[in-house]
């Protein structure tokens, strides 16, 4: 399968045990967490991700996927939303808490064979961004375009525009950065040897593609699905295309865009 | 070669080196994508459910957490029994661990045909497991495992054509555990599964309709673990085959209750989702309660939990 | 005069001014001892199980939580139908909400004279509740919710006899809630309350045998919820006389779901362990979903879960 | 029933949510942790206790009932040992989560009526008696025996004697205080006008009793049962007594010694 072949052959994830070591929130509904493991995380690419937990409790049952940030040996960051109970119950935990994780997962994005790599992210879609500057920054050029829905963005904005230097940020209502979305501001920019990352909401992931045809050549999304396992066995996260139904969480969550079938 | 001492069991004609099975359905095909954390434990590996063509599965969402259990409604994607004898059975079978082959069926002669496919690979097969919850389509879509006279021809018919040891897996709907359970005896079944998962369902409020395509979804998880046990009570004291306890193990605790209650061995499912190393815990944990009372042989431990106040229902 | 708008509802004969009841055996029967937060919500209470005699309940442990359930084992303790009519029902019905009387029972005469005594009190009591789910005593211990003959010749008795509404609360192990609730409807009940608690049980690992005296012992409590949706699912699809979603509420979004499904009203029982509030929680979270969506009235909220997909399950 | 009679009509509890404000090993395996609530706690008396859970985590399902320590208008403390899944995940809790009470639960011990009032506690059990101190201390004579099984205990009984200042300690292998047990210690005291209150494991309730008989009037014991609702509504934790079965969380938990069945 495609994927496969883009980043070779998957190592399982593994499973680790943590403590929180700060849980700051960026914005209201935003939270960004430090975690320390006790024993020594595998390499991970931007795009893989790790699900988390709270120890010992069974309820929430299974742990949340998030895009690893700021990964190294001992540490992994991670920029969340709260969107229900699950992230609501993550956001609450203080700093000392016992974690679960599991990682790292899927295959990430494929290493850029383009000079120039845009990445395009949708609100949070920005999180599997923050390491690519770090990861390829000094052998491409890199552009970050973020799309948020409005000003109610804009300590969220402000948070990613500290950490990522050339960053880009439209909002819909124009009240942050220039007005659009983040896609029409990328299509504007495409070259057809351009490399392209994307992640966000299906809508926008389905419509970047549409709208690049006169754009690059590598378009890569990252999608997501409703997890449980994380490492291939349950088969809760299938997603159909063009070569057959694959596993978000193994052949996934990053595909080229031509090989999603977008109306499934 | 068990890496903890007693704990080897035979199983319905199956020789496990640890009595922790990884269940059905959830669990990577191809040995190179397990943890090595859980290889230890693993006694022996079910398949996912295999039907004789290939299957898509369901559409739309298929899982759906609820408090400390989780909804699922996979549908039975699998490659089909060709792909499996090829391509996901010596997958399985290289990592050395015994394979126990689940199949789903909706007709009698769907059955036959899959029996006829993996016979071919005997060999490789450490016993078949028939998952019993699936429609049977000649009853309108009631499942086999609960209408009995479905499940005893299904049982009696595997039996007729299976070359190895046959287990069922028998469903948590089924009118009466007991009953069931008897007629797979009666019928040639050399163990049971007990259970599969608990027929349930979930609403979107937001949308105003079932969570679920199908609508209903299978329940698993530790919130099930209670009713599980209760079935295993009630199998095992009416059949003298082995039972293996499975449904909602998510702790070496709720292993060893499923032991004490007259379970052979166990089969843990959605606790793999949370720690892949859950079998290892479970073996250290019955290995530790074993040499605290002096008991050398898994075989002894099986159904302790029965011999009080004067009952004596363990099977035989 | 209810303090939510629009929640009143006529569930099989009773007004209820929220559609909010206090389960059976959960709650304090001297209305002194309910704390202030939970009054707002509550839209009848349901006494605890009366017998004819009085019942001295279980010995041993009685509760065991498990993960997100909890098992209990309390066996029925109460005062006896004599004590119930002279102090407990008089105390119920002086805190304004409408007392459902549930009743348990072993034998038909016990039935009967139960309800002889109720009857002498008719005006006090908004509806009796049959607790379909012990045993009946000539059915060799077989609880009455689960034979089927059983359960038609109690509701058509308790019918013949008992001068008010008829409830009857099913019992999950039916074989199949919907020919279960088919049958009380059938035999004249008003309203159906589906379910009660899930036989479970649980194993004292350490002593190396059943937790409980009993060994059985029924699970409620988060844990269920998926379970008895799918019961109410079923049940509302069979019947058309009013269902009562009960099992595992414990938080607002639960109850919106059973209404969804097709309850007229819910049951909240293990949920007010955590939560004394829960009942006027539940009332808000109706209201605001109601008003979200121009629903000025709980019974168009019924069942609404069921128009999807060309579907209409929901009962008349 | 003789225990509403002697602590007079019953409040019902109420439900308060709270945060965690410190949480601190006093010795291995026991934690001494405050509360703080968002609304004021209702006015206690030693040998409440209130049902202490972490807020939206529904397993543990359950409360966990503790005697109240230090309960002022917005703060209580608890003194409590690890012994299962509950008590152990609730010692983990980090300052700042937020839990759950409901309280304050049953009748706790009456008032004393004799000038002198032996306090006789079983390791943990002498988390009742923190408070009595306080509330009686200027109109009574007040005299603490605590109980512990041996030099295991030697921490926890240094931290219980900094903060109650007559205490007694004694232990069954003579290792910290006088050898002995508490039982013993109060007996070879006891004054037939004394007033004895005990809290501990249920054979050393009964005990007492039995050997007390030279003794004193009025013997108070506070007994432990499984609570699901703490409220009288579960009949979860009924106790057999001379008159009649009681629930422990409302007639209980402190009961007449004499009323006890214990054989039951
Ligand atoms: C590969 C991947 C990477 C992700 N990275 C991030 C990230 O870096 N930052 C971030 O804020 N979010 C990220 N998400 C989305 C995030 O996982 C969900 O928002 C989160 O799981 C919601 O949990 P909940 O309990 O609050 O929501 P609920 O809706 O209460 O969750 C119920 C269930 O649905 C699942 N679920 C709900 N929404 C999603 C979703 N969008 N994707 C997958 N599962 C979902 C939950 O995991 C849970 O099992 C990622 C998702 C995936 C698949
Ligand atoms: C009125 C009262 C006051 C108490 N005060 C204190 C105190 O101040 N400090 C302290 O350390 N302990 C106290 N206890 C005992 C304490 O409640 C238990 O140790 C605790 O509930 C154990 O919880 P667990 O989950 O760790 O244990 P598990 O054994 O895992 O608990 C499983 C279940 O059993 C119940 N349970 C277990 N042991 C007891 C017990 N001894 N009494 C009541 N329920 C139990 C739990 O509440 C839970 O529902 C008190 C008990 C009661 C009834
Ligand atoms: C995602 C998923 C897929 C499953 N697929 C199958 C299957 O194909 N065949 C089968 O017999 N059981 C299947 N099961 C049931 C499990 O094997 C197991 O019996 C059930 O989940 C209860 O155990 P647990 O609580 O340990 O998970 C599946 C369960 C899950 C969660
Ligand atoms: C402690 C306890 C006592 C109960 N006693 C009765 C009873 O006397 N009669 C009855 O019909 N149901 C009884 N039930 C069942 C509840 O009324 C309710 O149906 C069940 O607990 C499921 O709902 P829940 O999950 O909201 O608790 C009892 C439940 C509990 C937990
Ligand atoms: S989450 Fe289980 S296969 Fe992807
Ligand atoms: S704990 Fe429920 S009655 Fe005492």
């Amino acid at each position: 399968m495609m994927n496969q072949l883009l980043t070779g052959p998957h190592k399982p994830p593994i499973d680790l045990k943590g403590s929180l070591v700060f849980s700051e929130a960026v914005a209201s509904g935003c939270r960004y967490v430090r975690i320390k493991t006790d024993l020594t995380i595998p390499a991970s690419s931007p795009g893989q991700f790790f699900l988390l937990r709270e120890s010992r409790v069974s309820d929430p049952l299974l742990g949340r996927p998030f895009a690893s940030i700021n990964a190294s040996r001992n540490s992994v960051d991670f920029l969340f939303r709260v969107v229900g109970r699950g992230t609501e119950i993550l956001a609450s935990l203080p700093p000392g808490t016992r974690v679960d994780l599991r990682g790292p997962c899927g295959n990430g994005f494929p290493v850029p064979r383009s000079r120039r790599l845009i990445l395009v992210a949708g609100t949070l879609g920005i999180a599997p961004f923050f390491d690519a500057a770090l990861r390829y920054g000094s052998t491409q050029e890199i552009i970050t375009i973020l799309g948020v829905p409005g000003h109610e963005w804009r300590e969220f904005a402000g948070w990613c525009k500290e950490r990522i230097p050339d960053i880009r940020i439209v909002s819909d209502d124009g009240k942050i950065g220039n007005s659009g979305t983040a896609v029409e501001e990328a299509v504007s920019m495409f070259r057809s040897e351009d490399e392209v990352w994307a992640c966000g909401p299906i809508p926008m992931l389905k419509n970047i593609g549409i709208l690049h045809s006169a754009g690059c050549e590598r378009l890569f999304v990252s999608i997501e699905k409703r997890m449980a396992c994380g490492m291939g066995g349950c088969l809760g996260c299938s997603l159909q295309t063009c070569s057959g139904t694959v596993r978000a969480c193994v052949e996934g969550p990053v595909l080229e865009w031509k090989e999603v079938l977008w109306n499934e | 070669m068990s890496d903890f001492g007693g704990l080897q069991i035979d199983v319905g004609g199956v020789v496990l080196d640890s009595p922790v099975i990884i269940a059905s359905g959830v669990w990577p095909m191809d040995p190179s994508m397990w943890p090595e954390a859980s290889l230890k434990g693993i006694g022996a590996i079910c398949s996912k459910g295999t039907t004789l063509e290939p299957r898509e599965g369901n559409r739309g969402k298929r899982i759906c957490e609820t408090h400390c259990g989780l909804l699922n409604s996979i549908g039975l994607q699998n490659g089909g029994s060709v792909s499996f004898v090829q391509n996901d059975l010596p997958a399985l079978a290289s990592s050395g661990k015994p394979v126990i082959a689940n199949i789903a069926f909706e007709t009698l002669e769907e059955l036959r045909q899959i029996i006829e496919r993996l016979n071919s690979e005997r060999d490789l097969i450490g016993a078949l497991e028939m998952n019993v919850s699936c429609p049977n389509v000649s009853m309108g879509g009631m499942s086999w495992g609960v209408d009995m006279d479905s499940l005893e021809r299904a049982v009696t018919e595997a039996r007729c054509k299976w070359r190895g040891p046959l287990w069922v897996k028998l469903s948590p709907q089924a009118p009466s555990i007991a009953v069931a359970a008897r007629i797979c005896e009666a019928s040639g079944a050399q163990a049971i599964v007990v259970g599969n998962t608990w027929l349930g369902m979930a609403i979107d409020n937001d949308r105003e309709e079932p969570f679920f395509e199908r609508i209903f979804a299978g329940l698993s998880g530790p919130a099930i673990f209670p009713l599980s046990l209760r079935l295993i009570w009630e199998a095992v004291a009416s059949v003298n085959i082995p039972v293996v306890g499975c449904g909602g193990i998510c702790g070496p605790d709720e292993a060893l209750s499923m032991f004490l209650a007259g379970a052979s061995a166990v089969a843990v499912g959605t606790g793999l989702f949370l720690d892949s190393s859950l079998p290892v815990s479970i073996c250290f944990k019955l290995s530790r309660h074993m040499e605290n009372r002096a008991i050398a042989n898994i075989k002894d431990l099986v159904g302790r939990g029965r011999h009080f106040r004067g009952e004596t229902g363990v099977a035989g």
